[in-house]
């Protein structure tokens, strides 16, 4: 089918599923048909073997070391620093700032930023469909401020209602979270006109773009963000890394996160001076290894080209679409007009658990229940959990043929 | 259900069953038949009390005494986790509270079902276990009165 | 000289070695003489290829997922859990969070242990030789509870003065925070003694374990330590993980100290009901691969064995020092009775950062600096910094006569 | 120093001289005999205000005009330090601000000294030059007044 239905001649898919090694494995018996792609990314050979590399050849800590293998991984730090901040398009490299993944991130920035700009009375404004690590920390500094936490709803189709966003954004309103595209919902959310508002009030806007990074071009310049935070691991690189931009004006005037290594200038037992941006926010030895394989993952991509991805991605999902129509009974939870290569849905009558059970009898691996926006999925949507299957590149249309015939077989078995 | 077989008696019985198919799609298949046998539990259970934790599936379980023998009822928004229940309620059900308390459920591990379900949804198994254990260590003599 | 004074017929150096792929990289022309290993470790290929090999086959997203790839992820992460437990010794897994490394889990007590435990006109006890990653969480805890931070003094030989720490502790201390072993100074502390003491006042002790985990059993019941942290990129594992160790009781009495992912247990968009032990400490997807391969470094130490590794270590530590001794004119700074395989120095009248230039040159890599160690260095010895040549079992005694041979060349061109 | 000659006449110089080594630990040895001949600075430069940060040993550094030449002199406490900034002061000392500001310093490639100390040390490197080069800012033209 790939030959047939693809138009992308830039993307020789078979080659390149060659460089995932993790994708001729057989599940049940089946080669592996693996749709958990929001939850993370396979790796391609560059990502892993880099790792190897940088521990076969160059591996020492980073910084203040005056020996050549410590003078060469500081290098290959600090380069894939500069290509994160490329990446997103960032004014410059102090705004870059490696941390575990999207959850530190934003940790750090409702930590170091928003006790510092929140108050008794204030108001955080987030969205129903955030995803628990852009909802839980706003909840407790809202709760220990004070202060209250309002929520942009949600439409039918799983879009953010605008309006409603318009109307509730005040004077009160001293920060803006909101997520970039709903891993749940596969919502591509209208952040440069939500910014743009948000601006107009004052109020700087936090992205949660872990779900973009993999997917679409940022440009944090362009978008006007001022704070975004991503992970490495959901991007095709390696788990344990991830990048938060902040903007200058706001890092330099946030307090440090955590304190030890680096990200400290000079010390006595009295007083400490930290470091410049963006050591200041890089405490403890950092993951080394990983923070350099994120440049890897970063040339990955775009090696591939982030159009041909989106092209790609699209057809598969119009491809899904497609079959899932004809499959019936299926209720999608997302269907907003600008939406991202996932599908989260439920058949009618059938619990999620069952469905994603017999699916990964079948080799083909779903993620089932709340994708961590438990709110959304309970509160919003009264459903108890849904089915996810959330696409990349390469993903075939073989595989989306095996889902649908997946399906077809769960509902004949429950229903 | 067979309250004149043993415990150990019915669990030869359920792997016996489960001998006839060999692949886990017909296994799945037979699950789901007891599933959707299984009895349901009163609408008025089904709430924080009667839950079992750690299943990915939401899962309520019951039990009372009659005439010294220990009867399970239970239900679940999932129908392979009903299923499941109900195996265990085949074999435990009707029994005295220090039979079961004792019951090794070995097999869980002939028809293959703890190694097919490791180790997040073992987890949940082992809770619905641990919850029916509780029951019977409640009602079992050191506690009667 | 491997063969003729090493007595240790347990280790094949010469095999072992190669397992380590970076030790026969050259460097200025000359094979690499790496003595940087209390900044960060070699690893071996056992470790380097189970990071490999988690990507190749079952690189998923950990917990709540129900399909196979998902279900083996968490297996291996959870198995590595239970192996981080019994190199410690800790009662159960609930009481091993995985962490970035000692930094991180330090940061985590100091925050969610300290600030609780920690207030007004109360007392900390660190000592003169912490790292600053555990330095300056407790100044700035300290700073903000308006509490007084107290530091053990340090001895010439670079000992803590333990007739001093019980002067110190009274009715005001709340906690304890010690380095196990001195990364500067070598120095293994009497932590056994002083947690007996801080018991007796019913003060929990934290210990800072980044540089006794390569070298030494740990046992935290033995210790009867409250917390203890360490590094995996220390002892032969990954960069980006490590263990925070805390007593049960401690644990369930903190808040988190993340908020997002698998830390929760529900919520609704006015409340969070946080995980059991240990997750509610674990937000967001952790260093996946980092957690499982940290387990692999844990067997690659237990294949070696403790003594094996302790033994050849002193035989190192010996024989450096009685080189040392024969070239003159060095200052060695840490001279304790018990003390692991660490040399810090200066030659009398040439700095620091030229003496590790030359020995650069030769291809032989050791520290100069602080060591992140610069109350101790500056205020308490006066220095400019040291020069630290840090051992692990894979050097050679070879590689010692070269860094012998490197500072009489030092010495001839500076002197 | 030789004042007649230009910063690149001075640069060429240097090259010739460090061709004559064939090796780093040559180069070393004769920057560190630069070091040590490095006119000192005083004492009470050694602060703060005069200080290069970004190095890994402290590097003092100061500079004065005399007829219409800038004029350098820098201390450090670490040897091969002291005899690169020696080089740097050799290249631009005794010349005219405007020329200093745009030194292209193009000899610390030619003798591979830029390559050999990357990029932690390079760092160091860049500040001293920038140090330099700021003050020649300073006592420029346009500042003058
Ligand atoms: C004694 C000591 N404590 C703490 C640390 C910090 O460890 P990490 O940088 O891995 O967080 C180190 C290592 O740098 C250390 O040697
Ligand atoms: C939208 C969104 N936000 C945040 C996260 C958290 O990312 P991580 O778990 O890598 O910290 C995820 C992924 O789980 C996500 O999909």
């Amino acid at each position: 089918m790939d030959t047939q239905t693809s138009n992308i001649e830039t993307i020789d898919i078979t080659k390149l599923r060659e460089e995932f090694p993790i994708l001729s494995r057989k599940i049940s018996g089946e080669p592996i048909a693996y749709f958990d792609n929001a939850a993370t990314s396979q790796k391609p050979l560059s990502v892993i073997n880099a790792i190897s590399e940088y521990y076969e050849t160059i591996n020492s800590n980073v910084h203040r070391g005056i020996h050549t293998l410590s003078e060469e991984a500081t290098e290959a730090y600090e380069n894939s620093r500069e290509k994160a901040r490329k990446f997103i398009n960032a004014q410059n490299t102090g705004e870059i700032v490696f941390v575990k993944g999207t959850t530190e991130g934003i940790n750090l920035v409702a930590s170091s930023f928003g006790s510092k700009v929140v108050g008794e009375g204030d108001e955080v404004i987030i969205s129903e469909m955030e995803h628990h690590s852009n909802l839980v920390p706003w909840q407790k500094l809202c709760e220990s401020k004070n202060a209250k936490l309002k929520f942009i709803p949600v439409n039918d189709k799983g879009e953010l209602i605008t309006d409603e966003f318009r109307k509730m954004i005040n004077e009160k309103t001293k920060l803006i979270s909101l997520v970039y595209i709903s891993n749940s919902l596969g919502t591509v959310n209208p952040v440069s006109e939500i910014i743009e508002t948000a601006h107009s009030f004052n109020v700087p806007v936090v992205l949660d773009a872990a779900q973009a990074a993999p997917h679409m071009k940022i440009d944090v310049q362009k978008l006007d963000c001022d704070f975004l935070a991503f992970s490495g691991h959901k991007m095709y690189g390696p788990t344990g890394i991830g990048i938060l931009f902040g903007k200058e004006k706001h890092l330099e005037s946030m307090p440090p996160y955590q304190y030890g290594g680096e990200m400290i200038k000079s010390v006595t037992y009295d007083k400490t001076v930290f470091n410049v941006l963006p050591y200041k926010f890089e405490a403890g030895t950092p993951n080394i290894a990983g923070a350099i394989v994120l440049g890897t993952a970063v040339d990955f991509i775009e090696r591939l080209g982030h159009e041909n991805i989106h092209n790609r991605e699209m057809q598969l999902l119009t491809y899904a679409n497609q079959l899932f129509g004809e499959i019936g009974d299926i209720r999608i939870i997302g269907t907003a007009e600008n939406k991202t290569c996932l599908i989260s849905f439920i058949i009618n009558g059938i619990h999620p658990y069952d469905t994603g059970s017999i699916l990964d009898n079948l080799g083909i691996a779903v993620r089932t229940g709340f994708h961590c926006t438990q709110p959304l999925i309970e509160q919003r949507f009264r459903l108890p959990g849904t089915v996810r299957a959330s696409f990349a590149f390469y993903n075939t249309f073989e595989e989306i043929d095996r889902l649908a015939a997946g399906l077809s077989k769960v509902k004949s078995m429950f229903l | 259900m067979t309250e004149s077989k043993t415990i150990s008696q019915r669990e030869d019985q359920i792997v016996d069953d489960f001998s006839l198919f060999d692949d886990w799609m017909s296994k799945y298949e037979y699950i789901i038949e007891l599933g959707k046998k299984l009895p349901l539990i009163d609408e008025n259970y089904k709430n924080e009390l009667y839950e079992v934790k750690g299943c990915q599936s939401k899962v309520w379980l019951n039990a009372e005494m009659k005439d010294g023998m220990l009867y399970y009822k239970a239900d679940s928004d999932a129908i392979i986790t009903k299923g499941i229940i109900s195996l265990l309620i085949e074999v435990l059900s009707g029994n005295k509270p220090e039979e079961i308390k004792n019951a090794e459920m070995d097999f869980l591990n002939k028809i293959g079902l703890k190694e097919h379900l490791s180790p997040n949804r073992a987890n949940g198994l082992n809770a619905m276990i641990n919850k029916m254990k509780n029951f019977a260590i409640k009602y079992s003599g050191e506690n009667v009165n």
